[in-house]
């Protein structure tokens, strides 16, 4: 169970440049922190940085004293937005899978999919959907699986003004639990109590 | 467990669609096998050769066929990057798609197979090897195609690279599994060719995940 | 036929006409079979064929229905594409399998008579090349629209289909003057009248009249249950829905 | 025109990737001339025979092998919608992209056949007639492979399906490019045939562009 | 040239489902239009129906006396979530071919790319732009083909502040120059002159 995240110095290069370095950044349970920075700073690379998905070239990147691998395979959720869904396939194909991939009971799927209002939705192929509740459909994966970590990537963006507040209730009621939110945005993130700016 | 099998799940339905997969897999073997002794040429009448053979070159066309779809698609929208996010080791998904795959396409077909080869005038004896040939032939494939797939991720070439890489790495299964049916049928020891063909397909079981994951990986790093 | 989509297009009418239409081309299906078959096989044996001849019976009109039901399967298409007509996307989605199954009949009592009249069960010629093609061709059209979930954009993806593939009907009737095939050509409909005798012609014709009115008892009768079901269907969506 | 060439441009390179483009259809033509013989079965050792069946597989399986890539990715991405918003109207698009396809792979393959079948074995004198025979095949596959694929848009089902409709359909060239070849081979009068591949082609190039932009407006409306 | 754009009554059915009706609006050259609503209204279905991509299901939509599909094929740019970009091309290729299919001049192709700053990011496979980049790419694309009417599916969203506003002194320009613009946001327009509001 994470209950930290640590970065020391972090540094990314991609293609040759460095995006950014000496980043740091504790984070604890029941915290959220919103990303900043221009286009192209490297907001996303970190986010796949600490999902693993994306090598450091200084620094580190630690979950409390548990092993990296162990902490990022059970304790960590990603959207971004290449969100993974097959345009081709239900909605509820989809999410029956990612949840079950990520470890989500039959029951807590329901309970996702109905905390996201897309009951009536879940026949529909996800090339139907419309942008926002697409991206309901990626964030419901979270619910249906609950994981320490969420990484997001602007997740409130496609949201209209009612589901930014219902979405943010969902990430308040997550640190509550004693999540983490790490959160790439342009916009202010409603439940952010720290936030950390990148620069080009 | 869940994990797995519900990738098998996405797997085999994403190659073979919901329902209704038998009429597509048998549409396509009896297209195969129609216009493969056409395109060979009439004059080589012997349909029992041209039976089996239907069965190898159907196979391997599904199999080259359903490539993009491994990997390439979940490249680019997202899914291979939460597929890679999971306590689940990648060499095992890269596996468990390759099965997914092989369930979808390559059993299906070998299940045609001998009773297409019947149909076209092979010997009925003949038909328990054929659909072992077309199994193990089947799963080799799949594993094989995976590596060319996974390797040309985001190389910007079209189907017909992977194929070149991969259509070479098919000769082998072909070569034993066609020596062990014609041993058979001129009834002469067959076991060995059999027995190659296994070991053929065991060892890209094997050994063709690895190449799979870490080629993944260098795509997405 | 032609005034028969205008008559037919309204759906109650439709249903009217065939709910006493189907079991009566059934009734005259069955009695002209009756009668074609004694004629068949009270006929004397061909000179050159002996009992094999029989077979002609069977295959001669189930070839000529497997054309016949394509042809149809062409013309609703063509209306359920042009007029967007649900009725004849039905009248289209109903054909498919009967002309399947016409063609598989064709190619099985094609080749179990070539085994006597040519010495082998299938060679790679034009006429039965083509027919294998139709075959497929049905078959495609129906995995094409078995794997759609829309069902009106399945409709129209298949009636395309199904219209491209209308391009083979020329291809298997002239195949055997395109190619010098081992099947025989026209034998009946001849300018020159029949080049056969009357013993074999008048039973062939019998039963030639007994396939379309089979067929057409079985294609009405598949429409039908393609319109109850989509019927059922759209009370349900608004079941549903309420 | 501009537009048109652009189009032209993109496809032929989606469909061929950067560079190396003569060298991989070349080398696909080799592992599918290596792979047939093979697969076929051994003791179908007249190779010149195999020479213009492989032609034809080659041909087919570059076809089909390049058909997701011609409508379902653009359909995918949004690439689609744009193509039909402009003043082209989309029977040409559709038309062009097919075009692009076949210089991409159909004519570089056909280019490579009749080398490739002297070097077999096949009677030098016989290969302008398969470079026609390719040359036209290939052209007539391009297009009704366009069918295909834009008639799959939106299917569940992968490349499989869209081999079900299309192999059928380029069974009448092989037919009549198979007789005008043995026709020739045989001394016997083989215009005809080369006739009817060409009537076949042309109809294709001019029916398709109709039928695929049909199905391209459906799978969007 | 188009210089109006009139819906009338405008009714769009998906599934079955009526989206939305009995929507007007008469747009003037010079004039934007912000379209809000709540995620699944129609906002989408609209501007695709403006387009042409799909059919009414009631009412019409006219280009002032112009014929719609010249108005169309000649008249309209469309930016939307499905940017039609591929990913495994370069950003080069993709703006030169699509500059080109909507008939614009190579001088224009370079000085769009450099309005929204791409120079030195053509020569990268569009999968590795970031996301803001990747809009600038797409948006750069309607620069490099002068066009009146700008259909835009939330353009702003994955931008960042400064772009932001460098995209809105361009829409401004654009306006200036008898352009028209029609909208979907979230967020406000800054160039608004007028909205439409749907509903569910
Ligand atoms: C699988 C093998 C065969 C197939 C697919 C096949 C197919 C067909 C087709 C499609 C027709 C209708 C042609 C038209 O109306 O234009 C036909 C007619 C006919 N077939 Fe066959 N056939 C096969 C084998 C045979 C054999 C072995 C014989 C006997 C030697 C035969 C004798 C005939 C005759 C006599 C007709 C009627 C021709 C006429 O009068 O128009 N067929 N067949
Ligand atoms: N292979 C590469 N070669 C050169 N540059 C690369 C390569 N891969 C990525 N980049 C650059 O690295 C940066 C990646 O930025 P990233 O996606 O992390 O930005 P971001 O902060 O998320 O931006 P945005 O706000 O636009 O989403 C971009 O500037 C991109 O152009
Ligand atoms: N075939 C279909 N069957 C049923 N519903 C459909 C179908 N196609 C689209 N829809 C529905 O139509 C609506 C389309 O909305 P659209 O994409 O236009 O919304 P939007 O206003 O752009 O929303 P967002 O703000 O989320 O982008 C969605 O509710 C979608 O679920
Ligand atoms: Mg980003
Ligand atoms: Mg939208």
């Amino acid at each position: 169970m994470i209950t930290q995240l640590l970065l020391k110095d972090a540094a990314v290069r991609r293609g040759g440049r460095l995006l950014f370095e000496g980043v740091s950044l504790n984070l604890a349970a029941g915290e959220a922190c919103a990303l900043t920075g221009p286009n192209g700073s490297g907001k996303t690379s970190l986010l796949r940085a600490v999902a693993g998905l994306v090598r450091l070239e200084a620094g580190t990147i630690g979950f409390g004293d548990l092993d990296p691998a162990d902490a990022r395979g059970e304790g960590l959720h990603l959207v971004g937005h290449a969100d993974g869904l097959k345009s081709a396939r239900t909605a509820r194909e989809e999410l029956n899978f990612w949840s079950r991939w990520t470890g989500g009971a039959q029951a807590s799927i329901q309970e996702a999919a109905e905390a996201l209002d897309l009951v009536s939705l879940l026949d529909l192929e996800v090339r139907r959907l419309s942008a926002g509740q697409r991206r309901r459909l990626a964030l419901a994966r979270m619910l249906a699986a609950p994981r320490p970590l969420w990484l997001l990537d602007e997740p409130l963006s496609p949201l209209d003004a009612k589901w930014r507040e219902g979405f943010s209730a969902l990430m308040k009621r997550h640190l509550d639990g004693g999540g983490l939110i790490l959160a790439a945005v342009h916009d202010p993130l409603p439940v952010a109590t720290r936030s950390l700016e990148l620069r080009q | 467990m869940s994990r797995l099998s519900a990738l098998i799940a996405r797997e085999t339905t994403l190659a073979w669609g919901r329902g209704g997969g038998p009429l597509v897999a048998l549409g396509f073997y009896a297209g195969v096998a129609t216009f493969l002794p056409l395109a060979i040429g009439p004059q080589h009448d012997r349909l029992a050769g041209i039976a089996t053979g239907a069965a190898w070159v159907a196979l391997t066309l599904a199999s080259l066929l359903s490539l993009e779809r491994m990997f390439e698609r979940d490249y680019e929208d997202g899914a291979l990057d939460l597929l890679l996010l999971s306590p689940v080791p990648l060499e095992l998904t890269c596996a468990v798609k390759c099965l997914g795959q092989w369930l979808a396409t390559g059993a299906p077909l070998a299940f045609a197979a001998p009773i297409a080869a019947i149909g076209l005038g092979a010997d009925p004896g003949l038909s328990p090897l054929i659909f072992l040939c077309a199994l193990l032939g089947g799963l080799a494939f799949a594993f094989i195609g995976g590596i060319g797939a996974a390797l040309s991720l985001g190389a910007r070439r079209g189907g017909l690279l992977t194929a070149v890489i991969v259509l070479p790495l098919f000769v082998p299964p072909v070569i034993f599994g066609g020596g062990a049916l014609a041993n058979f049928a001129g009834g002469l020891p067959w076991t060995g060719g059999i027995a190659f063909l296994g070991a053929y397909a065991a060892a890209a079981v094997a050994f063709g995940p690895l190449a799979m994951a870490a080629a993944c990986r260098n795509a997405l790093s | 036929m032609s005034w028969a989509p205008a008559f037919l297009s309204n759906p109650d009418r439709f249903m009217a006409f065939s709910r006493w239409a189907a079991p009566m081309f059934g009734l005259i299906a069955l009695g002209l079979a009756v009668v074609g078959l004694y004629l068949g096989f009270t006929a004397p044996e061909d000179y050159q064929q002996g009992q094999t001849v029989r077979i002609m019976f069977i295959h001669v009109p189930a070839a000529q229905m497997s054309m016949f039901a394509y042809a149809c399967l062409g013309v609703a298409s063509f209306l359920s594409l042009i007029f967007r007509h649900t009725l004849a996307d039905c009248a289209a989605q109903a054909a498919a399998p009967l002309g399947a199954a016409f063609t598989f009949l064709a190619l099985v009592t094609g080749s179990l008579w070539g085994r006597p009249m040519w010495g082998t069960w299938w060679e790679w010629d034009g006429r039965l090349t083509s027919v294998l093609v139709m075959f497929l061709l049905y078959i495609a059209y129906m995995a094409l629209r078995a794997s759609m979930d829309d069902e009106v954009k399945a409709a129209r993806a298949a009636a395309i289909l199904a219209l491209v593939g209308s391009i083979n009907l020329p291809i298997i009737h002239f195949s055997v003057e395109w190619w010098n095939s081992i099947h025989q050509g026209s034998s009946i409909f001849r300018k020159d009248g029949p080049s056969m005798p009357a013993v074999f012609w008048v039973p062939l014709l019998l039963m030639a009249l007994a396939y379309m009115s089979a067929f057409g008892s079985l294609w009405l009768v598949r429409i039908r249950g393609e319109v109850w079901r989509r019927k059922a269907e759209i009370a349900a969506q608004r079941a549903a829905r309420d």
